[in-house]
């Protein structure tokens, strides 16, 4: 048996080249576990971070430090009646959030989290992720219309609308980042997500930093226009509290809100993952090139395992800080097993770092890189994540229609003059 | 500035003053003419408050009082009226569009209608309610024990 | 399925890729686009029936995967399931008109549909029986790529240098399409263009 | 739609009538309900609306009625002074010095200059108080989460120094016709100066947040636009006036309660739209600083009760009196017929009259920007029902 795992664990082809549908399956298993997880982790981040911007500690009670407060939430959720509305469509009602939890998770079926760490290398990778997004906008759609109230079919109309017309702005952004894939040697680009990657290892720079402000610009207008995709932070018109009660999502309770928020907290990662990929190159190192030298690679294929150390530390700090009274007690032995669970994974990554160094061909040192590349891919995606947290505490919302005329009169435009530009230097340089 | 108007009005307009307010206590007929030359040619162009007082023993049983204040002049002003039950009077809405709820709310309280008011109907007390709370034979308990065990079927509070 | 089709199929295409094509989800994907373009038809309520559509498209899509056009099945789906049925939704939802208007003006027509309809099964029957003599030898030989280079090359032939195509035997066709979307355009915006 | 006349001011005395006969096949009548988050208390407001745009609006009031003229006509004036705290509980402070000071003008009695100059300072304490609460909801109206929190913060230290002065947060019964009732508590001056250090660079930290904040801008300039003229037609005071362009305030106008002793500027906006009703209450907090300040320094010793008579029984008469409360022109008419309760008390509340303006704002923006207008008129369903 190991040999067989082990050949598989030493592939270099994605299961989608190698044909292989078991092997598939266990990748979709994992990548759905791991952005269950990502997206557990990401509503506790997220009210704990929010709490801090607004002087407010945030949910202490349920586990030390609110650790366990998604899992409440969860429960709770799941405990919840389900209402649905007296006329409303049940059949339509039922299927809605199916659509948006499709389209969100069908997008991961082509991140690249490594050169051979994706489920599949569609050769139309990223065409496929923006038609799956757009799906998105019609469980919205038959939400509100199904929900057969007057505010959330207001909401589902204006969510929709903003959808459509930031769908666009995104796609120009994404065509001038493949559109510089094609700029290496074989003057023809790719679409294919890992394809893109390894454009950018060749060509040795992220599109980011690619002919200075043109990269830079597509990946500003991304990054905004994947905000306004996912109904967040300024452009929240969707459920803007203050007149639509709660948009397209009002009629739902229990589990299948919950549904709606794992399809928007799934979306949220699918999309930044797409910037990662196309703009600050995917699964690699910083300065893969500069740095060549076998120390420089050592210390990076260390980071994983300093980071969470990082993090057990921090936790160890928790715990020693716990006031003393009784009540904290339970807390403190919490924190304390999720300090030690954090460090031993902490020495596991860093083991396997050092004997991956020794030998080069052994399993250790391609588990290490393997982990190297998956470890900087997430880190970039939960750069962005912080990001949605900040704008979300910072900015008021935008008026529908200031988001519509931002939509189309000013990100349309730039998005296709960047177009233009990065085609007119791509042909002058090469 | 007083004698002036008295002049021109005669006995129908009497100037008095009490710690130092000065009002002008008017015959009804003058009203609308004389708030707006007030508010043309005296310059009181905010309309602070209009409000009544009701003296059930007296034959004009409610007393209509304009408090006035010229912005120019940094000047109050008070003009009063005294109008019998179930009189009208003309409505000042067009010369300051501030009396439109100031008025209603004098019409919901007192039951003095005014006309020419752009739409007339009561504006705190819900629509259905019997009787004007401030008038002084409007008993204090009445509102509590009317409406409340009439559309609520409880009991009554107090 | 008749095995000169097969062989061709496999020719074409890269060693890499395994065969997707297995009758099963052939006869899934077919399936259900039959279904959902029955439903189309069947359902009373205008949401249900847009569903199915988008349920019938993306069954289109998959065809076109097996039929190892990715970048096809791409575009149906931004295009089609993505773009037109969500306005259709929008459309839907927005105008709003009852189902009794509807039927009254369907009810009256209906000769005319079904004469419509008989006039092109008639046409299909025939392409069908007359297969060969009409098409002789028109199979797909567009060869799929990831390499747009060679794809400019097939669609335009040997001018489908970078930059400098031109469409051909296409440009009339082109220009057609370009016309009907132009007077789409000025439709929508003549109807909806309200007093301001 | 009422078109707007010429000269810009629009036919304010006809309320919103629709020129089109039928009901317009998309006219749509929302009901922004009593319990709504955005109406700041139970107002309701029906927008009649083309699709987003409003066309008209009217204001369904009196959820919050108790009847407040009533029950004054059946208290004596010491026992109705609580009363007048519960009408604008945000700003109660300033209600009961409006109430104090119109009783000791009916007997024509003056408060003591110590007595005088505690109640400036609770007063612009209070003026402070009830701009931080206005400014954390209207920014949460629109989107901001996160000043509430700030604002909230801060308006903390303020009702701690109410507490340990006369024992109440909220509706702090601080003052007493004559005077005030309770000697300031050792540390008052202390307490009051640490504030003013502790708020000062809060303040900046609110304008940080917003006042360059390009969405903020975007969803504050040029809406809920009302002209000086206008304004002063539909009787509205305050800050909405002053934002309009008019350098009005009863504080300098006709100063009361030593507000003469103390030089401080009215900030003015020009447009009149809710950006400069924005900027003008967060100068307003700043000037407020600066009057407080002013006031502990200089905070004379002597007694702080007047000789008032046991039982209060003013002489017949009646009187007007009124204060600058921070939503507004807050007055108080009362009329005594020497017993001692007062025959009419009439109260003149800020927030009822500048809610009228909300219609003449609101035409042609979207339901979005009602929120926003709501919000930066600055209401108190409490005192606009009495």
């Amino acid at each position: 048996m190991p040999n067989f795992v082990m050949s598989y664990l030493g592939s270099t082809v994605t299961p989608g080249q190698a044909g292989n549908q078991f092997w598939a399956l266990i990748y979709v298993l994992i990548i759905f576990a791991g952005v269950s997880v990502a997206v557990v982790a990401m509503n506790w981040i997220e009210r704990k971070a929010l709490a801090h911007f607004q002087i407010r500690l945030g949910p202490m009670r349920v586990g030390p430090h609110g650790l366990l407060q998604p899992i409440a939430d969860a429960l709770k959720l799941m405990l919840k009646e389900d209402i649905i509305p007296a006329e409303a469509d049940q059949f339509v009602f039922w299927v809605a959030p199916l659509i948006g939890l499709l389209a969100a998770f069908a997008v991961y079926t082509v991140i690249p989290f490594g050169p051979s760490q994706a489920v599949s290398d569609m050769n139309i990778g990223i065409l496929f992720m923006l038609g799956v997004s757009s799906l998105g906008a019609l469980g919205i759609v038959v939400a509100g219309w199904a929900s057969n109230s007057h505010y959330p079919l207001i909401g589902a109309l204006r969510s929709t609308a903003q959808m459509v017309s930031y769908e666009v702005a995104m796609g120009l952004a994404v065509v001038s980042a493949v559109l510089m894939t094609s700029l290496n040697s074989t003057g023809t680009g790719t679409l294919s997500m890992i394809g893109i990657v390894q454009a950018q290892q060749q060509q040795g720079t992220w599109f980011i930093f690619k002919f200075f402000p043109l990269g830079l610009l597509a990946f500003m207008i991304f990054a905004i226009a994947m905000i306004a995709e996912t109904n967040r932070a300024p452009f929240d018109m969707a459920e803007a509290e203050s007149e639509l009660t709660a948009g397209y999502h009002t009629e739902y309770s229990g589990l299948r809100w919950s549904l709606f928020m794992l399809a928007e907290y799934a979306a949220m990662i699918a999309v930044s993952s797409i910037a990662v990929t196309l703009w600050l190159g995917g699964w690699m190192r910083p300065f893969p090139n500069l740095l060549q030298a076998p120390l420089w690679e050592f210390t990076f294929s260390l980071f994983p395992g300093l980071t969470f150390l990082g993090l057990a530390a921090i936790a160890g700090v928790g715990t020693a800080r716990m006031p003393s009274h009784s009540f904290f007690r339970i807390q403190r032995i919490g924190l304390g097993v999720f300090a030690s669970l954090l460090a031993s994974i902490a020495l596991l990554l860093l083991l396997i770092a050092v004997a991956g160094r020794s030998a080069d061909t052994s399993i250790a040192a391609r588990f290490s890189e393997g982990i190297g590349y998956v470890y900087w891919f997430v880190l970039k995606v939960a750069i962005f994540m912080y990001l949605f947290i900040w704008y979300r505490a910072t900015w008021p919302r935008y008026r529908f229609d200031q988001l519509m005329r931002v939509g189309w009169k000013v990100l349309l435009p730039i998005s296709l003059g960047v177009l233009i530009a990065t085609a007119i230097v791509g042909v002058i340089i090469s | 500035m007083v004698d002036k108007y008295r002049s021109q009005y005669g006995s129908a307009l009497e100037a008095l003053t009490y710690l130092g307010q000065n009002y002008l206590s008017v015959d009804r007929s003058l009203i609308p003419d004389l708030l707006r030359l007030l508010r043309d040619g005296e310059q009181f162009d905010y309309c602070v408050d209009i409000t009544a007082v009701h003296y059930p023993n007296r034959e004009n049983q409610f007393d209509v009082i304009w408090i006035l204040y010229s912005f120019s002049r940094n000047e109050r002003m008070r003009v009063k009226t005294q109008i019998a039950d179930g009189a009208s009077i003309p409505s000042c809405v067009s010369i300051w569009a501030t009396a439109n709820w100031l008025e209603r709310e004098v019409y919901d309280m007192f039951g003095i209608r005014f006309e020419g008011h752009p739409d007339l109907k009561r504006i705190l007390l819900p629509d259905g309610w019997k009787g004007h709370p401030l008038r002084k034979d409007y008993g204090i308990l009445q509102q509590d024990k009317e409406w409340v065990q009439i559309n609520l079927g409880i009991e009554s509070g107090q | 399925m008749n095995p000169v089709l097969n062989s061709a199929l496999n020719t074409t295409i890269n060693p890499g890729m395994a065969p997707v094509a297995t009758p099963f989800f052939f006869y899934l994907l077919a399936g259900l686009a039959i279904a959902g373009g029955v439903l189309v038809i069947t359902r009373r309520n205008s949401v249900h029936s847009a569903l199915a559509l988008i349920g019938t498209l993306l069954s289109v899509a998959g065809l076109y995967l097996m039929l190892y056009a990715p970048f096809v099945a791409a575009a149906q789906i931004i295009v089609y399931a993505g773009g037109i049925m969500v306005l259709f939704l929008f459309v839907i939802m927005l105008v709003n008109i009852e189902r009794v208007s509807k039927e009254r003006r369907f009810n009256r027509i209906w000769p005319a549909g079904v004469s419509a309809a008989c006039g092109l099964m008639a046409l299909f029957v025939f392409a069908f029986v007359k297969g060969k003599a009409l098409f002789p030898d028109r199979l797909m030989t567009l060869r799929e790529s990831s390499n747009t280079q060679e794809i400019a090359t097939m669609l335009y032939g040997e001018r489908g240098k970078m930059g400098q195509y031109s469409f051909g035997q296409y440009t009339f066709t082109f220009e057609i399409a370009s016309l009907l979307l132009l007077v789409a355009i000025l439709g929508a915006v003549i109807m909806t263009k309200k007093k301001m | 739609m009422n078109a707007p006349a010429k000269d810009g001011t629009q036919d304010v005395s006809k309320p919103w009538q629709s020129e089109k006969p039928y009901l317009d096949s998309n006219e749509l009548i929302i009901n922004m309900g009593p319990q709504h988050p955005a109406t700041h208390g139970v107002l309701r407001v029906i927008l009649k609306l083309d699709g987003e745009r409003v066309l008209g609006t009217e204001c369904v009031i009196g959820y919050l009625h108790r009847g407040v003229e009533k029950i004054a006509e059946n208290r004596t004036y010491a026992m109705f002074n609580p009363y007048v705290d519960r009408m604008d509980y945000v700003a109660a402070v300033s209600n009961g010095l409006g109430y104090c000071e119109a009783v000791e003008k009916l007997l024509n009695v003056e408060a003591p200059p110590r007595a005088k100059y505690i109640r400036v300072i609770l007063t612009e304490l209070n003026r402070i108080a009830s701009h931080q609460l206005w400014l954390g909801t209207h920014a949460l109206d629109i989107g901001a989460m996160t000043p509430l929190f700030y604002t909230f913060r801060d308006r903390e230290e303020i009702l701690k120094i109410f507490e340990r002065y006369c024992g109440a947060r909220l509706t702090a019964h601080a003052f007493r016709i004559g005077g005030c009732q309770y000697e300031t508590y050792a540390g008052f001056e202390k307490d009051v100066k640490n504030f003013l250090t502790f708020v000062a660079p809060k303040i900046d930290e609110y304008e940080a947040l917003l006042t360059t904040n390009r969405i903020w801008l975007e969803r504050t300039k040029n809406v809920g636009v009302i002209s000086a003229a206008d304004a002063i037609a539909l009787g509205v005071t305050g800050p909405v006036l002053r934002a309009s362009g008019v350098k009005w305030d009863l504080r300098k106008a006709q100063p009361y309660a030593a507000y003469s002793d103390f030089d401080f500027e009215i900030p003015v906006g020009t447009r009149g739209d809710t950006y400069d009703r924005y900027l003008v209450r967060m100068a307003e907090m700043r000037q407020s600083l600066g009057i407080i300040e002013q006031a502990v320094n200089a905070i004379p010793e002597g007694p702080i009760m007047a000789k008032v008579p046991k039982v209060i029984k003013p002489p017949v008469g009646e009187i007007y009196h009124s204060i600058e409360a921070p939503k507004g022109e807050l007055g108080y008419f009362i009329v005594s017929d020497g017993s001692t309760q007062p025959y009419r008390l009439r109260v003149r509340p800020p927030s009822f009259v500048n809610l009228q303006a909300l219609d003449i704002m609101v035409r042609g923006l979207l339901v979005a920007d009602v929120v926003a207008v709501i919000g930066t008129i600055d209401i108190v369903l409490g005192e606009v029902d009495r």
